[in-house]
């Protein structure tokens, strides 16, 4: 597959105005302080979303001007999601923006896209989408533990969901249900009757899982039953790049922790940064961001323009990032020596992500085979 | 006769024959159902499920047959109520517990570290008085070596000792202390002579252990939730001079000796551990029919391999005692940097599974999770993998330094 | 405009457009039969092929047309005889020309180091006099810097250059001189000044090159059986003051503008002709049926990742010409490491027959064990990786030297 | 599967003698500067392979006393192969004492290994074996290019074998072919009517391959015709185990070169290796080595004591040596820069070696999955 030299590349100077404003923003309201708090049992902060929603626009960034977005794309949304990743932020970015917004634009049903687009621009509205299959695995065309029954012209849905995103804080959920037409999306608001949301216990604190159960809950279908696979496919690839860049920011902080970390601690009357050994860990670091964030630029940009090879730029950016944030993490940890694996580092809380992210929307072993798929092989 | 014994000759065969029969006389039957034993000396297990786990009855009643059967501390002199036993010995004999599923009852620091130590480099009252309490499992020791900023450097370490009468009185702070959590006895390295050269002026005493005794203990929270280290606040911490072990001023060749004795490596039983750890990865492989996975079958036949090559490296090891010093570096980094490895892989092959723990309070984790979060901390402690490689180029390969 | 251009903006894609319309009308059909040029960046190609192939007719015609169109070194200033081209249009007319599968003629280092040098450091003589040679080919050089003792280490050369009357004589040996079996001149640094500190007292000349002057070349045989290198021993090698770039003494300084030309990289081009390999050996995965081996599958996706983010590196280095220095070192790493390891791959993929080489005096060798082979010269030439890590962690990073 | 915990385990002090002595010959009268002559055309040099024959008696040590030979195994010609690996031996040690007296060995014909094993084991005989496929791959099972037919009681063969080691020094061949019955042993002399052999140009130049072409040859069945695969198979663990500690004598040597070079070599006025990075190679390739002969006296105890695990043992030993030596060639090649890949220096023969010795008799992957399904996976 050839790879397309003809777009522009470089980061807009308003994407780095962007960056520098969120950066601020977060190091002072939201920091991975506040992500270990989160991770210690604090709520869900709903000002700081709404101040990242208002002051920053970053939530309505990816959604159309005509459902109160901003009309922007990946490629601006990557900005918001490395700044996210940077800091562990705890809040629903993913999960409604993300996995929310894309499912409503790919299942194309303009009614639900206006009811419920806006808000989610706004950040008043917090979505999620459990789509996971039985085994937490996100894979179109995988089991699912929801079953959707047509019933007085509406739909009810029975069964359940893991490794649903921020469930808990979503004021709707979107579901993907077996019909007898094939799988389709549901849409059904927080606190309806037959719908319980349980937090899982996960590896990585600092990112909330729930259990959905479904008992004869009420629903109504976004778009056509039997196109819910089609919905996921698209859904999962934007997911994918989405989480890269993500998993990029957090690659890239790991680094920054290292560097500095070598610079101030001594040993054998040295800073340890100057051991060839931790320049050259970092030095391989480096490499590893930095080609993280190539594989994001262009996987981000591919998307955008749906170009030929935007599905195999998707599957290399998870898998690429994936591998990078845990190789960034553990050897932050290294560095670190006895302090990075103690609870109280903020490295391990990177470390524990980097694991974790690895395994949503599909490990790098499989993001690889699919690439080798879009590859024709 | 043992002193000449080669692993696997008649003379040690015969030797496996009889302890086996006495642990199939004496080990209680229920003990293998309360722990899985098999994989304990693996990174990954919390002190406090081990501490738990003996607490049980017939764990209890196992340490007891042990002790009196006179199975503790058996490489020891005879005189220290050791057994004498050599390497090969103690290896045959912890093979033939890994194969009955019992643990050996050790006890830990005080076995390894500064029992020996005391045989060494102390007086007679000293062994008197301090050896038979280890054996007991009344004494139970910590290490006081490292400090904050002297992990790797433990010349310039500043805890102080200061002679009042009898008594030595330290004042300072540690850290990294394992083994804290179960302890109430520790030794400890401190400066007496500060105005000495960095490594003259430090003096090795042992001490009794706890906040009645002026240490303030802070148990320090790993990344998988358990609390294996401390830290120590020591302010006025007392021990009779009689404790100072080697003289005041000689703490520093002291502590090279017991140093030197971390080097009575465990990878005899390590591999064994690795091995059953290898076997449930590959049951669980099985039992998911991924054993068709051409890339899993990679990754599988790549840890036998490393397990198997570990196990061959102890044999190495027990056969040819001499040349050992020059291996420990790489049986070290060799097996946790294979750990770190193989933990990832096997906390991989849960896919999105593996991303959940058990519920619970206090960050529970399942056995694979453990092993993926405490092999990060084997290639950092007891030198980490940058400092063996240094060792391996400058005293095995003669690099310069 | 061409300041300006952005890569993929409308005027670069009106660029764009103009010069492919030019190869259209220009390249001859026959040439992309000669030579597969679309590989002809990535290490592995022997000279002696790139020069055979240079001698076909249609490149003969080729490459008159080029010059005759200027569309050689069109990096340099119009003044000098260029296009004044930013790196954007060259790597746009690359492309155009890596797609038509035709070579951009280019003149090596006469084109990248030489040519750019006298145009920053010489004179307006020596411009005029020095520069259409190299853009009309009658001047091919070759570079005199390292020697057998000072690789890395440029500052302690010993090649002396003593002045006798208006000339320069130089006396010494050098190493590693790439290009030295085509070239007929050379760019060299010799110490005149043996007094001076290490990195002064040397000066920088150009020279005519061969045995007529005291040149005595002998060429280094690599381990694929090419002579892509050579060894010189210079007796009396005598060239004008006039050739003297810079003034006699300045040659540190002249030197450090030409190696910061190195960072002139070629990235763009490299990263299609990766592409371009990577097709072919999909394409034999393919044919072999061995893209069903999910072990094959996981290699070479992890082939197309490494290029694609190569493409991308290159784009960001075209989009942010400043931020450039910090990259090169980087990018050199990446594609390095990635074709040593791809290169290994690729071999792999032929099992046993891979053992095997064409029949034929002089170790000929296939394409895929040529690449092979040479891919282990490009982590240690221009930099080994161990050097391209240090300034990553030094000039990138900030960590202490 | 378990791992013997009971075979003793240290080279006996013989093994030293012997290694010890090969050194100090193979120093002497075959060392690497051989090696290189042979590889640039010299002449196979039969008094060298007739005094390592005679005076240290390694052609006989595997085979049985009743035989001619010295009646030990594997663990003492690992010694042997190590010490030829070293200096990258040329000579048809292992077409001749290792393939060719397995073969015999293996296949059970008492006349056959009458007539020849003794003279293999004297070194008087050489002995090599065809039995790689057509596309020189040695597996059982394989397509083989060679067809024996039964004529007048004896038995003719017609076909082309490619990777043959060593043919046009062997005295005789041994050839598997297929039959009516199955695979099986054909042995034929050396300048038989209608056999001709061509030495094929080869990546390592310090081993030589051969084509073997049969024009209905005549050749007597030793053993069984079926039997071929069975007997194939044996020769195979043990050639797998042979050519590990080959490699290892190669990667330790590599390693050896290495610290030497680095040492001596002075860049910014220090020897080279004193800077960490290559400290640290090193370091990593002792690494290598050493698990390597773990690998190595594992693997050719349990193939001589035939325990559970010696298949899984050779084929542990063959991926694990053959990247092991690779590793080990490269590097040494790296630590000497530019020097090392000059055909002057001997570096580059390792390294041609290293790769070459990983693709015969099966490359890495395929005995990883070899040794997966040994080890009931």
């Amino acid at each position: 597959m050839p790879i397309d030299t003809r777009a522009p590349l470089l980061a807009a100077p308003e994407h780095e105005d962007l960056r520098r404003a969120l950066r601020r923003f977060l190091t002072s309201a939201a920091s991975v302080t506040r992500a270990r708090a989160h991770a210690e049992g604090e709520e869900f902060d709903r000002a700081v979303w709404l101040r990242l929603a208002d002051e920053l626009g970053v939530t309505g960034l990816g959604i159309p001007e005509e459902f109160g977005g901003v009309g922007f794309g990946l490629t601006e949304q990557a900005v918001v999601l490395e700044e996210l990743g940077r800091e562990l932020y705890g809040g629903p970015y993913l999960a409604s923006v993300v996995l929310g917004a894309a499912a409503l634009l790919a299942a194309g049903d303009r009614a639900a896209q206006e009811k419920l687009l806006p808000g989610i621009a706004a950040g008043e509205t917090v979505a999620t989408l459990a789509a996971a299959g039985v085994d937490g695995e996100w894979r179109v065309g995988g089991p699912t533990g929801v079953v959707a029954r047509e019933r007085e012209g509406g739909w009810v849905l029975d069964g359940s969901c893991t490794h649903v995103p921020d469930a808990t804080v979503a004021d709707v959920l979107l579901v993907l249900a077996d019909t007898e037409q094939g799988r389709g999306l549901f849409v059904l608001p927080a606190g309806s009757p037959g719908l319980s949301v349980a937090d899982l216990s996960a590896l990585d604190q600092t990112r909330r899982f729930s259990r959905v159960e479904l008992r004869g809950a009420a629903a109504e279908c976004a778009g056509t039953p039997g196109d819910g696979d089609r919905v996921l496919a698209a859904v999962l690839d934007r997911a994918a790049v989405a989480l890269g860049a993500e998993q990029l920011g957090g690659a890239a902080r790991c680094l920054e922790l290292a560097v500095e970390y070598a610079k101030v601690r001594h040993q054998f009357g040295e800073p340890i940064g100057r051991f060839q050994a931790i320049k050259h860990l970092c030095a391989d670091m480096y490499l590893a961001v930095e080609s993280s964030r190539s594989a994001v630029m262009f996987a981000s940009r591919a998307l955008d323009e749906e170009t030929a090879e935007a599905g195999a730029a998707a599957s290399l950016t998870k898998a690429w990032c994936s591998d990078a944030f845990l190789q960034c993490a553990g050897d932050a940890m290294q560095i670190h020596g006895g302090i990075g694996y103690t609870w109280e580092c903020d490295v391990q809380l990177y470390f524990k992500r980097a694991q974790s992210s690895k395994h949503l929307f599909g490990g790098p072993a499989h993001h690889r085979d699919t690439l080798a798929a879009r590859l024709g092989l | 006769m043992t002193d000449t014994m080669q692993y696997g000759d008649d003379a040690a065969e015969e030797f496996r024959g009889s302890v086996r029969e006495w642990i199939t006389e004496n080990a209680p039957p229920e003990l293998t159902g309360v722990f899985d034993w098999r994989t304990r000396e693996i990174p990954g297990y919390r002190v406090e499920q081990i501490v738990e786990a003996k607490r049980h009855p017939a764990h209890v009643e196992w340490e007891r047959r042990c002790v009196e059967g006179g199975f503790v501390c058996p490489l020891w002199p005879v005189a220290a109520g050791g057994r004498g036993w050599n390497r090969v010995q103690k290896a045959i004999f912890e093979e033939e517990l890994h194969a009955a599923g019992v643990p050996r009852i050790d006890r830990g620091m005080g076995e390894f570290l500064v029992g020996p130590t005391i045989v060494a480099r102390g007086t007679a009252e000293q062994q008197a008085r301090l050896l038979p309490p280890i054996i007991s499992g009344q004494h139970r020791y910590c290490q006081g070596f490292s400090e904050p900023e002297y992990g790797s450097d433990l010349a310039g370490l500043q805890t102080r000792g200061a002679v009042d009468g009898d008594e030595l009185v330290v004042t300072g702070q540690k850290i990294w202390t394992s083994g804290a959590v179960d302890a109430n006895m520790i030794f400890l390295l401190c400066r007496t002579d500060p105005a000495a050269a960095k490594h003259r002026g430090l003096t090795f005493a042992v001490a009794e252990f706890g906040p009645h005794n002026g240490f303030d203990v802070r148990p320090i929270r790993q990344m998988s939730g358990a609390y294996d280290f401390a830290e120590e606040f020591i302010s006025g911490a007392r021990t009779p001079l009689s404790n100072v072990i080697g003289g005041l001023g000689e703490g520093w060749s002291v502590a090279m000796t017991t140093l030197g004795l971390e080097r009575d490596f465990n990878l005899p039983t390590l591999s064994l551990d690795f091995l059953h750890e290898f076997g449930r990865m590959a049951d669980r492989v099985r039992e998911s029919g991924r054993n068709s996975d051409p890339v899993v079958r990679q990754t599988l036949a790549r840890a036998w391999s490393h397990v198997a090559i570990m196990r061959m490296f102890a044999k190495r090891l027990l056969a040819d005692e001499e040349g050992t010093a020059d291996m420990v570096s790489s049986t070290k980094l060799f097996w946790s940097e294979y750990h770190r490895w193989v933990s990832t892989e096997d906390l991989d092959l849960d896919g999105a599974a593996g991303m959940l723990r058990p519920a619970g309070d206090g960050y529970p984790t399942t056995p694979i999770q453990d092993s993926f979060l405490a092999a990060r901390a084997a290639t950092i402690y007891a030198g980490t993998s940058q400092i063996q490689r240094n060792i391996i180029a400058e005293r095995v390969l003669g690099l310069p330094r």
